[in-house]
């Protein structure tokens, strides 16, 4: 299908975007490198001399370097598990006959659309405050103590609100890929004298295997890095800092860019393990 | 095909599903409420809260405090901007990756996305720096500069994907036809991949508009978008749910509309051509 | 104009040679069918004709002018894609005259030569629709449509029917032996399907394992076949090809005696066999017949009017003037 | 040296003079508190005075921050004015990323400045930052509570009458939280309160040497105090309770005292937004008989970040911002309880503003605080409620989110003073100080 000419026209073509982002992960990557071998405190005057793997030793020998992975994690993962299992569920729920689908599926997908900023500082405020959120008076209205959500089940909150902006990317993909399912294959499952669940376990779930491949490589790569969620709701208290936000601590907060710099090169060491772990479970459902 | 179901059926689907949508939309609902109440009110029980006086107060109010139209074009240019400049890129590359395939193809889809999980808070310094030297700093053309870069490894891939949806003899085709590699992209490729180029568009522009580190740390006075406005708005002193609401209901109300608009587009965009 | 030939025309994709070198004349005005399992070469052999693919070695002409180096667009030949390869965002009229406006002809030129084409092909009431709303039969014709409108040097066909369903196909099949006779233009026709080449063709080469196993026309080719290869895959049943002592009576490693050519009787005949399946065609009948002589079952073919019952004892008789002998080598023996 | 700042003030002086011919527009970094928006506001008077435009940056305190030391670090000059505090002006003022303003106009009258504040936002004896509004702690309480409770707030209580008051006001079943505080992380936050607190406690950051010292009796005798009244007589999840939270509470009558910024007294008396308002008393911040108080000092002020282009324009805008006149403008359209207070002497002695009922209360207050005398036994750093050097916000920041840990009632104290006396050591040899 290639002749010589289109191979070369191919490589043109593909050179603007490849240059780019080249230049986009390589200059920043040796930035960081660089900066990670220095004493680099900007209330100090900057550049203050070549340090070796000082910085490097300092970072992982932090008490909160260990928890900051765990964390990391457990926040991805939690997200992970909740969406695509609440995902499938709400994917079979709108998949089934009903008055109204469109305006349901309007409503599912809203919250993709919300700033992290913004949904951040909804549920932290309107909902989850103790005292004044909409939980709060839900929990009285039952007669029981309003849970302080932030300070006593902060992971559990934050990870429920990050889920809360990802459940409609997970839906609407397995959505559409449950849509996409031979009606015949199930109605043959069904002559085949196969319960409802067996239907799911053997016809439905491995049709979906691409789509919640698709969904957990593209979450992943946008969990690890989340911020916003946590600048705004809980800076990093309650056991939830990140690694991403034991970063932000280090280089804005302590201005210690060197410090912060290293963690940078642990933060993409600890992404491509993850992404290298991704890519053997998923990549066979990937023909990229 | 479908089977006939009862009515009965379809009627506890209805309620069901609809039940978990509004549980599922109700904190977007909740703040449009706050927004139309004064501040003492939107603190209260929430069942007096609907019974409280409705007001445009909290509006009147965050207009009055702040440009709006000001960061709202600049969410408009730069999320446009930064998506055609995206795509203006992709395309070439995308074509080539799905129509002149090697070996290194999947493995080169696989690094652009790596480049997304690199830190963004590690490089602020030397980020900040190349813009102050490059005039770049609270410009627009700066931030669409980098929210490109930022999206493009997505713009990338989902184009690719589509673009390898497109059967290769019709390209052969046109070629067969007189066509030119220009007149080939511009009369056959692009107009078949228009579905798919609009998703990848609307996505695109949905990420770049909810994009808070760099549109705030690279901005001032001028360039600064929603992401931006909605940071002098949140926890000031005193009572602020309703400005709050309000505010984030300005912002977040234009991207709201265009998805909804566009939702079967953007349905497939999301989709990354994972299913058929 | 329409003269292509092929000289020691190699293609190989790294190291697997698809494509033997090999040479080929086709001469202006004939219809030649690459006819060959899937797999032989033969769609990548139409490709390098038309520019698709870059030969690894050797020479196309076209008309006599080296046309090796000559992009696709440039070497004045049309292509007709196994999947049609219509625009699906353009009409059927604007399908057609692509390839004119890629020409740079005027609007009303444009028109007249689609307005022709429609005609000629029954598209006339269909030149506003989109593809989508066509069925696969009137889609290939817009596919063969865009291709006359260039009036190209030759026509390239690249399995063109296997999309139809099998009375269709009969159908387009003579239609597009009814353009080749009204063109008059050299066309060269990709199938597997050896039916459609034995109706078809001028010239069929049958080609295995990117080489050529034999050219010639039909006919030749069933009178002839040059190979067992050949021998097994012309004709329709296939030729019941026959191994060991009976073959070494004919002095031959191999026999071949098509269904046709043999003769069969309740009573007399050289070989004793019972009957197995019995397909019923209305006008002719294939007995399928356990000879223990030999290990396969043979073919053989009877007036639609013979009736015999699974498991009755027959006796056949091979026509002598009809027998195929193949040396060891599968080779021809005269 | 000389010649430097003789050629400096002659630059600054050409650039006034020449910025009365030209208009210039000049970009404003600011805080989302009431008295910034105020001053927003009432930009048009400036613009009408001087001719130069304003373009405002309104930010919410820790993006803000973020933001400008980004900015001064890089010299990126995207703002011509900075709102900054008293920990950030003399630390940038040393290194000389802040324009000094020892060249103000006559008329502004310099020397009306507070000394407190004055000196928080100096180096070396040179004024950095113009305060807008400055600021200390005291006790805010309910009136007609404490009455109730059958007790009398003294002028300048202890801690142990706080802690016994606050458990007679509380009534949980009326949602009555005796004592409000910070528990919220954060240096600004909660990080501020404690460390207020831990001063009247005996306690401190660093000894002499820069030895954390979270490893001493002071600081477990203030977390216990602390945890052990909070517990009684706080309100639930006290722990993510910062300034403003703990403002809404009191304005809703949900607190019996509330320890916290002097500016919150116009908050909590205005009666537009308090519930409470005609029943508010102030009193001194506590202490515990060992000679400090745990009040603190802060001024959120004016700077122009070194190399900006608009020096004359900013250094006007300063002087409008900061002026008498500006005070009285407020005062004309606002009343007297909403100018921002704390910044200049005059405003104390205006006898309309000391009809203001806690005027007096919060100049007492101020004039009580010592930056550089803060804590009972000698310390090296600068500041009340933080420690005057670059590496303390990220510092203090985790310590406090270790507290807050505490709070939540997820580690114990031990746990948590263990982890802040690492991190600080940890934190301050990368930084080279042990």
């Amino acid at each position: 299908m290639a002749t010589q000419h289109s191979q070369s026209a191919a490589r043109i073509m593909m050179a603007p975007a490849v240059i780019l982002l080249l230049g986009w992960m390589l200059v920043p990557l040796t930035m960081t490198l660089y900066f990670s071998f220095k004493k680099y405190l900007p209330l100090r005057g900057g550049d203050l001399g070549w340090v070796g793997f000082e910085n490097y030793t300092r970072f992982v020998s932090s008490s909160s370097f260990w928890p900051a992975v765990a964390t990391t994690l457990i926040i991805v993962g939690g997200v992970l598990v909740i969406t695509i299992f609440l995902g499938v569920l709400l994917a079979l729920l709108l998949d089934q006959p009903m008055w109204g689908q469109g305006v349901v599926r309007i409503l599912v997908i809203a919250p993709f659309f919300v700033m992290p900023t913004v949904s951040g500082l909804v549920w932290k405020n309107m909902f989850m405050d103790p005292t004044n959120g909409f939980l709060a008076y839900m929990w009285r209205a039952f007669g029981a103590e309003p849970v302080q959500w932030l300070s006593q089940a902060s992971m559990p909150s934050l990870i429920m609100i990050v889920s809360w902006q990802w459940l409609p990317f997970a839906t609407l993909i397995l959505l559409t890929a449950i849509q996409s399912l031979d009606s015949e294959q199930i109605e043959a499952a069904e002559m085949d004298g196969a319960s409802w669940f067996s239907r799911f376990r053997f016809i439905i779930l491995p049709h979906l295997s691409r789509a919640i491949t698709v969904v957990l490589l593209i979450q992943t790569i946008f969990l690890l890095s989340i911020f916003a969620e946590i600048f705004v709701t809980t800076a990093g208290s309650f056991g939830t800092k990140t690694l991403t936000y034991l970063i932000f601590q280090r280089v804005l907060e302590s201005q210690n860019v060197g410090l912060g710099s290293a963690g940078g090169v642990y933060a993409i060491i600890l992404a491509n393990i993850v992404a290298a772990f991704l890519i053997r479970i998923v990549g066979k459902n990937l023909d990229a | 095909m479908a089977r006939a179901i009862t009515t009965q059926r379809k009627t506890i689907n209805t309620l069901f599903a609809w039940a978990v949508g509004l549980i599922i939309f109700f904190p977007i609902l909740w703040i449009f409420v706050l927004s139309f109440k004064s501040e003492g009110d939107a603190i209260k029980a929430p069942f007096e809260v609907l019974t409280s006086a409705w007001t445009l107060d909290s509006y009147a109010t965050v207009q009055d405090r702040s440009d709006y139209f000001k960061h709202f074009w600049n969410s408009v240019t730069i999320a446009v901007g930064s998506t055609l400049l995206g795509i203006l890129v992709a395309v070439p590359a995308a074509w080539s990756m799905a129509f002149v395939p090697s070996k290194r193809t999947r493995g080169i889809l696989m690094w652009m996305l790596s480049t997304k999980m690199l830190p963004a808070v590690g490089v602020l310094y030397p980020i900040y720096i190349g813009f102050i030297k490059l005039g770049l700093l609270d410009t627009r053309i700066g931030l669409v500069i980098v929210l490109m870069l930022i999206n493009l490894p997505i713009i990338v891939w989902m184009l690719y994907t589509y673009f390898k949806e497109i059967p290769g003899e019709i390209l052969e085709a046109a070629r067969m036809d007189g066509a030119g590699l220009r007149e080939e992209v511009m009369y056959v490729l692009t107009p078949m991949a228009v579905p798919g180029i609009a998703s990848t568009l609307l996505l695109n522009v949905i990420l770049a508009w909810n994009e808070a580190f760099w549109t705030l740390n690279l901005t001032a006075a001028k360039a600064a978008p929603l992401t931006a406005f909605i940071a002098s708005y949140s926890s000031p002193e005193g009572l602020f749910y309703a400005k709050l609401s309000a505010a984030s209901v300005m912002a977040i109300a234009p991207i709201l509309i265009m998805g909804w608009f566009s939702q079967k587009q953007l349905v497939r965009g999301l989709t990354f051509g994972a299913v058929k | 104009m329409g003269q292509i030939h092929l000289k020691q025309v190699t293609k190989r994709f790294g190291e697997v040679e698809v494509i033997s070198p090999l040479d080929l004349e086709i001469e202006d005005g004939e219809f030649v069918v690459f006819v060959g399992p899937s797999g032989c070469g033969k769609s990548t052999l139409l490709r390098l004709i038309a520019g698709l693919e870059d030969v690894s070695g050797g020479h196309i002409m076209i008309d006599g002018q080296d046309a090796t180096e000559v992009p696709p667009a440039k070497r004045g030949l049309a292509m007709v894609f196994q999947s049609y390869a219509l625009y699906p965002h353009m009409s059927v009229r604007k399908n057609i005259a692509f390839p004119l406006r890629m020409a740079g002809l005027d609007q009303a030129e444009q028109n007249r030569r689609v307005e022709d084409a429609a005609k000629v092909l029954n598209l006339t009431d269909y030149l506003d629709r989109r593809p989508g709303q066509l069925s696969g039969g009137q889609r290939q014709r817009v596919a063969i449509g865009r291709a006359i409108v260039r009036e190209p040097a030759a026509f390239l066909f690249d399995e063109p029917l296997s999309n139809l369903d099998a009375a269709l196909r009969v159908g387009m099949r003579l239609e597009i032996s009814e353009l080749h006779k009204r063109l008059s233009t050299t066309m060269i026709y990709v199938t597997h399907d050896q039916v459609e080449a034995m109706t078809m063709a001028d010239k069929i080469v049958v080609l295995q394992a990117g080489v050529i196993e034999q050219v010639g026309s039909p006919l030749e080719l069933y009178r002839k076949p040059r190979n067992t290869f050949v021998a097994g895959f012309i004709g329709s049943p296939t030729m019941n090809l026959l191994e060991g002592a009976e073959a070494a009576k004919h002095g031959a490693a191999t026999i071949g005696i098509r269904p046709e050519h043999i003769t069969i009787s309740t009573e007399v005949g050289d070989w004793e066999g019972t009957v197995g399946v019995s397909e019923h065609l209305g006008s002719d009948t294939f007995f399928h017949i356990n000879c223990p002589a030999f290990e396969k079952p043979l073919t053989v073919r009877a007036s639609g009017e013979l009736s015999l019952k699974y498991g009755a004892k027959v006796m056949l008789t091979p026509d002598l003037q009809h027998l195929h002998r193949f040396d060891a080598q599968g080779l021809r023996i005269e | 040296m000389k010649l430097r700042s003789v050629l400096r003030t002659a630059t600054a002086v050409s650039l006034i003079a020449g910025s009365a011919a030209y208009a210039e527009n000049i970009v404003i970094a600011t805080v989302n508190n009431g008295d910034m928006i105020r001053m927003q506001g009432l930009t048009d008077d400036f613009t009408s005075k001087t001719g130069h435009t304003v373009e405002w940056v309104t930010l919410e305190e820790n993006v803000l921050r973020q933001r400008v030391t980004t900015d001064i670090t890089t010299k990126g000059g995207a703002f011509d004015i900075m709102t900054i505090g008293m920990y950030e002006t003399p630390i940038w003022g040393a290194n000389g990323w802040l324009v000094p303003l020892d060249d103000l106009s006559e008329e502004y009258n310099v020397d009306d400045i507070l000394p407190a504040m004055a000196g928080g936002l100096s180096h070396d004896g040179t004024l950095y930052a113009a305060p807008f509004y400055g600021e200390s702690s005291m006790i805010m309480y309910r009136t007609d509570l404490m009455e109730k409770a059958g007790l009398e707030m003294p002028e300048a209580p202890t801690w142990s009458f706080v802690r016994e008051a606050a458990a007679a006001m509380t009534d949980r079943d009326n949602d009555i939280n005796g004592i409000c505080l910070r528990g919220k992380a954060g240096w600004g936050e909660g990080g501020a309160f404690i460390t207020a607190m831990s001063n009247s406690f005996g306690a401190r950051w660093f000894d002499m040497d820069w030895n954390a010292q979270f490893d001493t009796q002071p600081w477990k005798d203030t977390l216990e105090f602390y945890v052990g009244m909070m517990n009684e007589s706080g309100p639930a999840g006290y722990a993510t309770n910062g300034f403003n939270e703990n403002l809404s509470l009191f304005q809703q009558g949900k607190c019996g005292m509330w320890i916290d910024a002097t500016v919150a007294a116009s908050f909590v008396t205005n009666p537009n937004d308090s519930t409470v308002a005609d029943s508010v008393g102030f009193a001194l911040a506590p202490d515990n008989g060992l000679g400090k108080r745990s009040n603190w000092l802060w001024a959120w002020a004016l700077a122009i970040p070194a190399g900006t282009q608009k020096e004359g324009a900013a250094k006007e805008f300063i002087e409008w911002a900061t002026s008498t006149d500006y005070i009285e403008l407020v005062a004309s359209k606002e009343g007297w309880a909403n100018v921002p207070p704390g910044a200049r002497t005059s405003l104390y002695e205006n006898p309309n503003y000391m009809e203001v009922p806690f005027a007096q209360m919060t100049l007492d207050s101020i004039l009580s605080a010592d930056p550089n005398n803060s804590t009972v036994e000698p310390s090296p750093y600068v500041g009340v409620q933080f420690a005057a050097i670059p590496e303390f916000a990220g510092i203090a920041t985790e310590v406090s989110q270790e507290f807050s840990a505490v709070y939540a009632g997820q580690q114990s104290i031990d746990e948590a003073l263990e982890k802040a006396q690492a991190l600080t050591n940890d934190a301050m040899e990368a930084a080279g100080y042990r």
